[in-house]
């Protein structure tokens, strides 16, 4: 199993959640975080003090899939999340030693 | 109603749809004696004055800060503020004379402009208090009323846009509706003179209708936010929303009772009144909501308070308390509808239902107000002598006029914002840009945020990613990139 | 005190706790002349309205609202809010004819109902104003006593069985209270012909005993919130509460002030004595938790100055300064240790201190007034012709009457509460069920969430999650599972 | 001016500078007949007072707590609100008798300590109200006064040192300059037998730049917060601060309107000198920043208002709406590049810019109430018979004194601020320590959070890392470790 | 070492971390998240507009142990986090190249 | 690649950052979280109650780096994160299996 890692705008969360779907994956975990990279944030301005915002809001999405499904998830969520603008984010993918499900206690591909 | 007053309203209607101007010579404003003053009619319409302002801010700031989404929280509760400010320079400027005045039926005159002759004698208008208390309570309304209509375009319009309109809005829409209904000699003042007396207490026309019906249009005008319809766009503090609705109606005593202009007992049953018609409003929203969609929501409860308090204004220096609250809750179950499925039918998108509201509620509480007018509660001079006022009594004039008056606020209303958003819109643009409106108003219109709470320790947490750059530093615009990731 | 009255207290005791009926015929209540309507008093006592419902909403609603967990603020507010609707129309049925017309010494008849008879012309009861005025403060004064029960049955109670609580609770305990207390030949009327006077100028007894001597019961009866001491359920926004302790204080000015029922030298004696007892029990409750527990918080600080605010509102109006000082002060200190060491080691969870803020300051204020009362200050005609009114001046009498007083207040306030949870909990239950206090009360209760904040970009991130389904789409009902994951 | 005037100034100058307390003995303050008492006027005045306490609790509380980090936010708040209760004691106690007995024209004496001699009869300061009614109204000024100052400590202030320092500010600074202004005899008295008269309405010298010049003390001698220009600290809520900046406009109407002391037309004159200096401040400050920064800015907007509402008071009851205006946007763009250009310019860290607003704007509307003010509107007795009394009549003399009374008060403001905190440091400390301001203030100061609301289902979710250890369980002191991680 | 990243029901967080403590395990890292799976979400209604939220609270906890202490780690936590009802989490172990303890500079088991 | 989590105190990520960005780093996705461990958490009380809250705000960076890179990366985290004091924080090291940029769609050491 692999863990596919996706830093992605916050907008685009249903629209990579749908794509998910269509591909028959249904479990999601998300998070909230911020992201610096090539991507500029933004200045606020409170009483004439200038600040600069470089952190900017993204959304962390945790996919477990089994190994041979990680291609056709990377595939959907690139082209779900993609806008052409810098900023788009990045996919991690990670090797998985292994799966539990709590409530039943199955474990692997049976737990995903 | 004879022939003779038929053939009046007929002429008076084609006057007022060609816009001709009245060569009617009413008679000046009368300035009294200062020895009419008395002390505690000022004190009771001092206060009014502060409650109505606080209506405004912290009032439907709170509550219309609080239905918008985060990113829009600090740029609607500028709208509510920067009018506080705006509409009251206007108002010394030249709104005051445009409203009250002697003009002609539809517009006053130039007589009272930069305040000259209000001073401390009072006006015949509130003979008992100095004319600036006079001048200055009317003034709470002019700030309020345009301040309603930004529910419509909230979240998606340009601030100097917003500023543009407000300002011919109160000059073009407000004054002129304000002098119709109120003005000496306006074409439908009941004491004073007018050709079609109607009745309106507290400004059922000239405030609810003629911010609920530009809302409306603005709405139209504007187009949806987007997203609307697609991506769900809830409330993001019901809590200030509550804590504005609370302030509302406690400032609406100021608003209604001090339209009373007096501490007695009409104010008193001004007062008892509205909040009877708060009352039953908001049972009649949450008991609708609660049989029709399976819960009470506290937003429901507010909404419908605030829709009870819409519908009684014009009535509730007229009315009985039982009719209080039959107007009330009426004004809480239509008003529910208007901002469910009416709207969503029509599919426009007035964001925090002003038209629902303000515009339904207000044409409902005009029409009723007709109806449940008493004579022996409050008889306007320009209804002669006659102990039957309202349909309830068996008088239909009222009734009639009632109507006239609503479609002739109505017309202005939708006329006069149309045009002006006609004119604003080349100059300013009306919406900001779709890259803004992701970003939400508050960063692109006023480049703050409403919260910087992320972390209980945001100040060190935020130093990761923000640097100082105060005084006269280098000027980072370029910094300023896309902010809607 | 004689034997005579001892023979007397006896009788009227005896007749008290068997419920029997006086038959004693009062003169009704007189209307007075219009004439006598004075427009400093009207002013001040429309404003002492608006500020007594200023201290239910936003006021209340905030302190409270601040002090309960997230998921349950919107809940919270709304019992405040809801119940500014439900009581006031209650009032206007019945409430206020039970509570202020003549009837017998334990409760009104019903010439007022539907507020007939309720018009411009004073009532004796205050007699330089609108009738409608003194209905309409007093009627502040009913909203708010229910309200401030809720804090005991905050987090869990069920929104039908708290409305049908709060309207019993209303007609069964507190309008025969207020009766006792206030009406005309009520029990404990100190002017106004009671059998045993006793003096409560703006509510200690009807007001605060009674609704903290409720929570009490309803803490009792309900039961503790699932979680109560093994999780810790720390107040989500203390700058709630501060805001609205804030616009209590503030509030209170109206409410005790407003009981001189004149603009007056009383009316501003009983505003200072509201003042400095506030400040006082601020001062207090700070400086004991600072003693006792390392650090003056600022809960403690609010919770101080709403206890000093409880214990002089039944002798604001009677005593002097300094004495209030004193007042506040020991409540503060007194309603300390009830809100931590009593509530802890009895066990009960009284969510918001209701009991220990209220009943216990409430139960003190009423004696001490008792104790602090003086003749000088304002001496009510049941007392006679007298220059000896509290303990300190050396009248026993006084503390007598005021210990019955309290203890009759307890005893209605106890059993009615009883009697009224047991008819209500077969019918609706009492407490949500276990899901759904996890849940939170603002979702299931009512279908919201007091803040959609969680991100700066909450509308298009909640898109990720939520999907819009208005007008008359598929009714996801199904879609609605359980929601304390 | 003649020479003899000049001569005299002199002497009163080196006299003052000398701290030589004068010999002079006046008349003691006159107790009225109560028969003057006037229900409007002292309804007025008693709203005025409920209203002048809303600015500082709620108001000023909002204004401030919004403007601070998240982790101050209590601690900020609390200032105000301790500052409520304390001052208020200190007020009953000696604090109104310094500041309106009679005795020398620094200071007064003890007549009124412990409120003796202040009951039900008018004191000739207020001829129509109850002397406690005037007591009170004064006292809500001195609880706000120092209040303002806090935005210049907070965020690193000892609670401790912030109660030693006000409680002595107020005895040493305020009351000496209240009685040299307002009080019978005083030095700069206007109408009351003062050597040099100048005017201040409602506390241009008195309240602002006292405040405001003791607030640049404060910040030049406790030194910037930690991380001041190299982390941003941004507001943590500008939306609380909206509310306050509301509340503040609002409740400036019993502040200003109330400083006539009557409900008469004087008083409806303050009310709209106020209202429009506070719009057309606001419009200032947000034009300026708008051509200079790039945006309009709700901070900006709000602060505007704030300024502009200083800057009227000393003159709010002299002038004329338009010059009203004139001050408010004059102040709005001054205020504007106080709190930018100077306060960066100079490094000092004022933190909420209590000197650039308060300071700034104090000493502008001080000196323009010398040139703006009408002695058509109101000329004060001790100016004599004259109809010249501001600069633009061409009275220069008011100028003069009103530049000397700003230089009096400056001086009083900063030697007092610099001893009191030198007398303060050695016993309590007057910042907290490095890691306690890294936490925060309302931790290490109070033991609390602000908001507890970082999850939907926060109570569950603390649980995981929190254990309730309540009544005599085990004191887990040693548990209270680092909280800066 | 292993990573343990437990996706659970956010009112057991209590009860996980204690069953931890129980078997020595002392160190851990909490990250508030939202999930999307077979659990539903709730619907929510303002002014007739109804809300369906999908996402769910959960919390994500991180513990690294011993490749050794995993199994008895992961069936601390499953037993702990159990209610049996839809939506209990899940368990994903990944493989730890390197920790180091910033304080120290210690690295791998000494590190934990 | 190796994808490196870093728990640090809060205040701490303004330095990490610009540690990471002199060795030419700019890419990092931050999320915030909260610590239990040896670092103490505070007490608050609330009318009497005493709450001790044992969790610690933390910041939880995410920097993923050439594996070449990784030891000067996580010296330089370290060095710019330490304080000496307890709850410094710990650096975990994942092997990653893949890096996709999302808007160009280039994978590996290039995405990054
Ligand atoms: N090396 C990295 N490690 C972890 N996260 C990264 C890294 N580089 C980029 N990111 C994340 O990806 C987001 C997008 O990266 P950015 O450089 O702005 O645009 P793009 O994805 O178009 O190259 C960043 O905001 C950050 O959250
Ligand atoms: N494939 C997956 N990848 C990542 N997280 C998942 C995955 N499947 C489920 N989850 C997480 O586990 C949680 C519980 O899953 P759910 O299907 O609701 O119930 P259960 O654990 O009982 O099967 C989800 O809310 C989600 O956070
Ligand atoms: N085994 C672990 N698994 C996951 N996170 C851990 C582990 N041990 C510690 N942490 C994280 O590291 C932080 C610091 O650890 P702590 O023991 O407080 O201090 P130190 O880093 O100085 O040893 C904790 O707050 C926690 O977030």
């Amino acid at each position: 199993m692999q863990m596919i890692e996706a830093v992605i705008k916050p907008h685009k969360i249903d629209a990579v959640k749908q794509a998910l779907a269509k591909i028959g994956i249904l479990g999601v975990t998300a998070v909230e975080c911020k992201g610096f990279g090539r991507q500029m944030g933004h200045t606020e301005r409170y009483r004439g003090a200038k600040m600069d915002v470089g952190f900017v809001p993204k959304v962390l999405m945790k996919v477990c899939v089994k190994s041979e499904e990680a291609q056709k998830a990377t595939s959907a969520i690139v082209e779900a999340a993609r806008t052409g603008e810098v900023g788009d984010g990045k996919i991690f993918i990670y090797p998985i030693a292994q799966v539990i499900r709590i409530r039943t206690g199955e474990t692997n591909e049976q737990a995903l | 109603m004879n022939r003779a007053s038929l053939a009046r309203y007929g002429a008076l209607v084609a006057f007022f749809g060609l816009g001709v101007s009245t060569t009617h010579a009413a008679e000046p404003v009368q300035i009294l004696d200062p020895s009419h003053i008395n002390t505690g009619d000022t004190a009771w319409m001092l206060t009014s004055t502060a409650l109505v302002l606080m209506m405004t801010g912290p009032g439907l700031a709170l509550f219309y800060g609080g239905l918008v989404r985060r990113k829009n929280v600090l740029a609607t509760m500028m709208h509510c503020f920067i009018l506080m400010a705006l509409v009251s320079v206007l108002w010394a400027i030249v709104g005051y004379s445009l409203a009250f005045d002697v003009g002609n039926p539809f517009i006053g005159g130039f007589r009272f402009a930069f305040l000259r002759n209000v001073g401390a004698a009072p006006a015949e208008y509130a003979p008992t208090i100095p004319h600036t208390t006079w001048m200055a309570f009317q003034m709470m309304f002019a700030v309020i009323t345009p301040a309603l209509i930004c529910g419509a375009y909230a979240e998606r319009m340009k601030f100097s846009a917003m500023l543009a309109f407000s300002t011919l809005w109160l000059l073009v829409v407000y004054c002129p509706l304000a002098h119709m209904v109120w003005g000496k000699g306006g074409l439908f003042n009941s004491s004073m003179g007018g050709a079609i007396p109607a009745i309106d207490f507290a400004g059922g026309t000239v405030v609810h209708i003629s911010s609920g019906v530009s809302a409306l249009v603005c709405a139209l005008v504007l187009g949806r936010r987007r997203g609307y319809r697609t991506h769900p766009m809830p409330p993001h503090s019901v809590v200030l929303s509550v804590i504005g609705a609370a302030m509302l109606w406690v400032g609406w005593f100021g608003f209604n009772a001090g339209s009373a202009l007096h501490a007695n007992a009409l104010a008193s049953a001004a007062l008892i009144n509205t909040h009877f018609a708060a009352a039953a409003g908001a049972l009649g929203w949450t008991f609708i909501e609660w049989i029709k969609g399976g819960k009470p929501t506290v937003l429901g409860a507010i909404s419908g308070a605030v829709a009870g308090l819409v519908v009684i204004t014009p009535a509730s220096g007229f009315t009985l308390p039982i009719w209080a609250m039959v107007m009330g809750f009426t004004g809480g179950v239509i008003c529910f509808f208007a901002a469910t499925t009416l709207k969503h039918a029509a599919g426009y998108d007035d964001s925090l239902d002003a038209f629902g509201v303000h515009g339904v509620g207000g044409t409902l509480g005009a029409i009723l107000t007709g109806v449940f007018a008493v004579a022996a509660v409050n008889l306007p001079v320009g209804f002669g002598n006659t102990t039957r006022l309202g349909l309830i009594e068996g008088n239909t004039t009222t009734v009639l006029h009632q109507l006239i008056a609503t479609g002739a606020a109505w017309a202005m209303a939708a006329v006069g914002s149309v045009v002006i958003l006609m004119i604003v819109k080349p100059i300013f643009g009306l919406r900001v840009d779709e890259e803004d409106e992701y970003a939400g108003l508050d960063l692109s219109q006023h480049g703050e945020s409403g919260y910087n709470i992320e972390d209980a320790f945001s100040a060190t947490y935020a130093g990761g990613g923000a640097t100082l750059l105060s005084g006269n530093e280098r000027d980072s615009a370029a910094l300023v990139g896309s902010t809607h990731g």
